[in-house]
């Protein structure tokens, strides 16, 4: 017998399919990982502390770094969780505003981690048809807010601005021509025999152990467990509109990834569906200038694209919130990363990663 | 004529020398460095243009345009790439084995050099036709096998070590079924030599009466040019750029170059072996016979890069599966099949 | 918001299985740190609750005490429900919830890098987001940086 | 079947290799910028009252405002905002009651050093008497006096 020993691989913090400035530290047998160990917080700002200095509707901004990929949901989900500790009541057409740019930035997400996951698998195609079709979706932020990424539209009481006039056309062209652009990615991607070789059976999650580790979000739906909040427990206007929650059965990576290409069509059809709803009116709730929410605090939960994204706001009573907490998905869903890749080669490591779909803004927040 | 554009030129040469009242032995050695010279610029201007097509098929496969600043349509992109890298310091990783960690990235372009030697490039264009030209083909290539194995070793990296071994694994893994596909050719043939393979495809190429050999050597040379679906040892979502991690500069460029290389050569052997070499299809021989063959040779180029540009990568057990399960039954299968195939053919007696 | 607070009912059983548990009105219950463990186990493996999805867990430093947060859902009727456990100032500790619920590992991890709360009954228990050797714990609001612009 | 999702990918490459490139040659051509672009920033000196909600508003701090009182009026004598800290949220844009402050559709923002990125809408001299010191320089102007 030949003697043989453990090798230990750091991979990253300078890593192409880390996704950011994300560190694991492999133990390996020969190609089979026997301990994966994530090191996170190379991208710590301390986004908590900063708020702890600012006043509510200055944090804003900061909730856009966080999950950078899809920044109006983080708006979304901070201001909310402000409307609720303040107990303002919105406007219909803002709520309908919020689905559209939510569920929007819900695909340009979704359209970043299939075409991320494409390029950890090999194929490096699939990942610029993706950013081609997300660039749509940033040029239609940026007619409603003027920025492309970092979009800060959400105010507390409301959205920033109305919609502009051409948005709706632009909208609804993106729409028509979406779902073949989706077909596409199935041929290319998700039907491919490789693809498929590398990603089935692979990284697989059982539902109870992923309900126990607090993943959520697609990775939890992969598993085939049914808890989507947009139905389980609806905010917003989420309740009128008629979609499915698509489920996953092995929770193996390659459900984790049709998952979000379902999600998108799903996204495709509730904005449909809210654009034809779109009542007239305000898009701005009658706030107080300084806004001032009484002391107590308050969890909110909304679905983000990663998964459940919650925010917990402590106010004193005072114009600068006592604490806020965000609850990342990206952050938890990560923390069962080593019992996921244990027994695994270092090419299903970059597979189950990628399929886990981390930002790492969000990880280290 | 353009046809014999390179035989009269070389004819021209010899009597030119004879002429001049040189020995005949002479005019050889003079003829033989104006051969080498033209295969160097050959390699030389076909890979600087291989890795500017790449480039610029990848733009176009995934709708971008690709390099388009420097020179006319960018068509001095690699260049300029090679001018940068050529200017970069060399860098040395402390713990590598300096000699052979500098020594590699030259010798890898050797196999390829030899190997050139017998490529038919036109109708009497071979600069040595040895009679064991196939064997050579694969005698030769297989040597890149150790140096790309040593260069990873040498740079004392563990992505550079496991790509290393990932490389030495499928690289002769692939070779076996790549053989065994091309001896249903040989068998066929009788010989081993370029230009008799060729002549035996007068009437119908290789490719209709040996497909699956065509198949099983197409996927076999995927891997043994280290491209997607079986660039394993680069791997660069995984193992970044295997062997060639510690490389900055120069180094890298010429297992860059190197690769493009062998991308040529295999492509030059599915010409030869399956798609009729320098032979004209349809009687359109009014074009010349070594016109053909780079129009071949770039069409399985172009294949090659098809295939990088549409698939993901395999993982590496599944490679080896593949490679020893499927592959290998395969082309042994292939033989048998060819062998009752020309054993009833000869009982007919066509 | 459909079923998604816990009803009083439930609540009440709680209270008569813990005499000590305090409700406040937004049914947000305070639990004394002793029976944190018990009660949480309770909470998840009590098919009345079925609290078995801990989705956050964080602490704040209030002026006199640290309270560590606890939202729970259960899957399967809908229920969320926020717990509260006050902490001294001083070295503050609290039990472990990760023999109980998984993702507890990487928020424990989280609440003890940035206030220096200590989880008792857990190894590895080590700062996640900030380096090693960082002296202080940030969120706490005695804390003091160094730095910052100009 | 095993090779027919091969063959439907290369299919779909090789489409795409027909279609229309989607790439844009930036210093040449560029893309129609939205209206509400959130670009550099200009001032309207005549609009601004120099009350400092903008400044109040920058989550970053930013904004740098010069004040000097003249007649029991507040006038304004400098304002410059860091823009290495700019998030270009448009906070303060939103917070201008007067619509001093607004975003514009310049985005090379690029600088050569870093002395060069703080961004000087407005530089006067402290007003000495009446309104003399106050027509000041535009903003148009202001941008090539960085200093």
């Amino acid at each position: 017998m030949l003697r043989t020993e453990e090798i230990t691989l750091n991979m990253g913090p300078q890593h192409p399919s880390t996704h950011g400035v994300f560190h694991v530290v492999l133990k390996m047998d020969h190609e089979v990982i026997t301990e994966a160990r994530p090191i996170c917080g190379y991208l710590h700002r301390g986004i908590e502390k900063l708020a702890e200095a600012r006043t509510y509707t200055q944090f804003i901004p900061y909730t856009d770094r966080l999950d950078y990929l899809a920044a109006m949901l983080n708006n979304t989900g901070y201001v909310q969780a402000v409307e609720k500790l303040m107990e303002i009541e919105v406007p219909e057409r803002a709520e309908y505003i919020r689905v559209i740019c939510c569920e929007l930035s819900r695909i340009a997400s979704h359209l970043i981690a299939v075409g991320t996951y494409s390029v950890d698998i090999g194929g490096i195609t699939g990942f610029m048809y993706c950013l081609r079709d997300r660039e749509r979706i940033m040029d239609l932020f940026e007619m409603v807010c003027g920025s492309r990424l970092t979009l800060s539209y959400m105010r507390i009481g409301g959205v920033a601005e109305d919609l502009p006039d051409e948005f709706i056309p632009a909208l609804c062209q993106f729409l028509d021509e979406m779902p073949s652009r989706l077909d596409e990615y199935d041929g290319l991607i998700t039907g491919n025999e490789i693809f498929q070789a590398r990603t089935k059976h692979v990284g697989l999650l059982d539902p109870g152990v992923a309900i126990n580790y607090g993943i959520s979000g697609p990775n939890l739906r992969a598993s085939g467990v049914f808890w989507d909040l947009r139905k389980n427990r609806p905010y917003s206007v989420y309740d009128r509109f008629d979609f499915e929650v698509p489920l996953g059965k092995r929770g193996d990576c390659f459900d984790r990834f049709t998952c979000r290409i379902k999600e998108m069509r799903q996204s495709l059809k509730i904005i449909r569906q809210a654009v034809e709803q779109l009542p007239e009116g305000p898009v701005m709730a009658k706030v107080p200038k300084v806004l001032k929410p009484p002391a107590g605090d308050v969890y909110h939960e909304i679905e983000g694209a990663k998964g459940i994204l919650g925010y917990y706001v402590v106010s004193d009573g005072s114009n600068k919130p006592y604490r806020i907490h965000v609850r990342r998905p990206s952050f938890i869903n990560l923390g069962f990363l080593n019992e996921l890749c244990k027994g695994w080669k270092i090419a299903d490591v970059v597979a189950i990663l990628g399929s886990l779909d981390i930002v790492l803004g969000e990880v280290d927040c | 004529m353009v046809e014999n554009i390179f035989v009269g030129f070389a004819e021209w040469l010899r009597s030119l020398l004879a002429a001049a009242g040189l020995p005949a032995l002479f005019g050889d050695i003079v003829l033989m460095i104006v051969k080498v010279a033209g295969i160097l610029a050959f390699i030389a201007i076909s890979v600087l243009w291989i890795v500017y097509m790449e480039r610029k098929m990848a733009a176009y496969f995934q709708a971008r345009i690709g390099p388009n600043r420097v020179g006319p349509r960018g068509l001095l992109q690699t260049a300029a790439d090679m001018g940068k890298l050529i200017s970069k310091e060399i860098i040395i990783p402390r713990a590598a084995d300096k000699i052979v960690f500098l020594l590699m990235p030259v010798l890898i372009f050797v196999p390829s050099l030899l190997l050139f030697a017998v490529v038919p490039f036109g109708k009497n264009m071979i600069a040595v036709d040895l009679n064991v030209g196939v064997f050579y083909f694969f005698a030769v290539a297989s040597v890149s096998t150790i140096i790309f194995w040593a260069g990873g070793w040498a740079s004392a990296n563990k992505y550079a070590l496991i790509g290393a071994m990932r490389a030495v694994a499928q690289m002769i893994s692939y070779e076996v079924p790549m053989v065994l596909a091309i001896l249903g050719v040989i068998m066929i043939v009788g010989s081993m030599k370029m230009s008799d393979i060729i002549n035996a495809q007068q009437n119908v190429w290789f490719i209709f009466t040996q497909p699956v050999a065509f198949i099983i050597y197409v996927i076999a040379a995927t891997a043994e040019t280290n491209r997607t679906p079986f660039d394993l040892l680069e791997g660069e979502s995984e193992i970044i750029a295997g062997p060639f991690i510690e490389y900055g500069g120069m180094g890298f460029a010429m297992w860059f170059l190197a690769e493009y290389a062998n991308l040529i050569l295999v492509s030059v052997l599915a010409t030869t072996l399956f798609l009729g070499g320098w032979l004209a299809p349809f009687g359109l021989t009014f074009i010349p016979s070594w016109v053909w063959f780079l129009l071949k040779i770039y069409f399985m180029i172009w294949v090659f890069m098809w295939f990088r540009w549409t698939y993901p990568r395999i993982r590496v057990d599944q490679l080896m599966n593949f490679g020893w399960k499927v592959l290998v039954p395969l082309s042994l299968a292939n033989i048998f099949v060819t062998g009752i195939g020309m054993f009833i053919y000869r009982a007919i007696g066509w | 918001m459909p079923g998604s607070s816990i009803p009083s009912t439930v609540i009440d059983g709680l209270k008569d299985k813990f005499p000590a548990i305090e409700v406040s009105e937004n049914l947000t219950i305070t639990v004394p740190e002793a029976e944190l463990l018990s009660f949480m186990r309770e909470l998840r493996d009590n098919p009345d609750y079925d609290f078995n999805f801990l989705t956050n867990l964080t602490a704040v430093d209030y002026p006199d005490n640290f309270t560590v947060i606890y939202n729970l859902v259960s899957f399967k009727y809908g229920y969320t429900l926020m717990a509260k456990v006050n902490l001294g100032k001083d070295e503050p500790a609290v039990s472990s919830l990760t023999s109980l619920w998984g993702s507890a590992d990487w928020q424990e991890r989280e609440v003890y890098d940035l206030f220096g709360i200590i989880f008792t009954g857990r190894h590895n228990l080590t700062r996640i987001l900030l380096e090693d050797g960082f002296a202080g714990y940030p969120l706490r609001k005695d804390f003091q940086w160094v730095g910052g612009r100009e | 079947m095993f090779g027919q999702g091969l063959l439907k990918g290369l299919q779909i490459t090789l489409q795409e290799l027909f279609t229309k490139k989607v790439t844009v040659q930036y210093p040449e051509e560029s893309l129609p910028l939205a209206p509400r672009f959130h670009g550099e920033f200009v001032l309207d000196v005549e609009q601004c009252i120099a009350c400092s909600l903008c400044a109040n508003a920058c989550p970053n701090k930013v904004i740098e405002i010069e004040t000097a009182k003249l007649d029991k009026k507040r006038v304004l004598t400098g304002y410059m905002m860091r823009l290495q800290y700019c998030l270009f949220c448009g906070l303060c844009v939103e917070a201008c009651n007067k619509g001093a402050i607004r975003f514009s559709q310049k985005f090379e923002m690029a600088k050569y050093f870093r002395d060069q990125i703080p961004l000087i809408l407005y530089k006067g001299e402290p007003p000495v008497q009446e309104e003399q010191g106050n027509t000041g320089i535009t903003a148009g102007e202001a941008e090539g006096t960085e200093v």
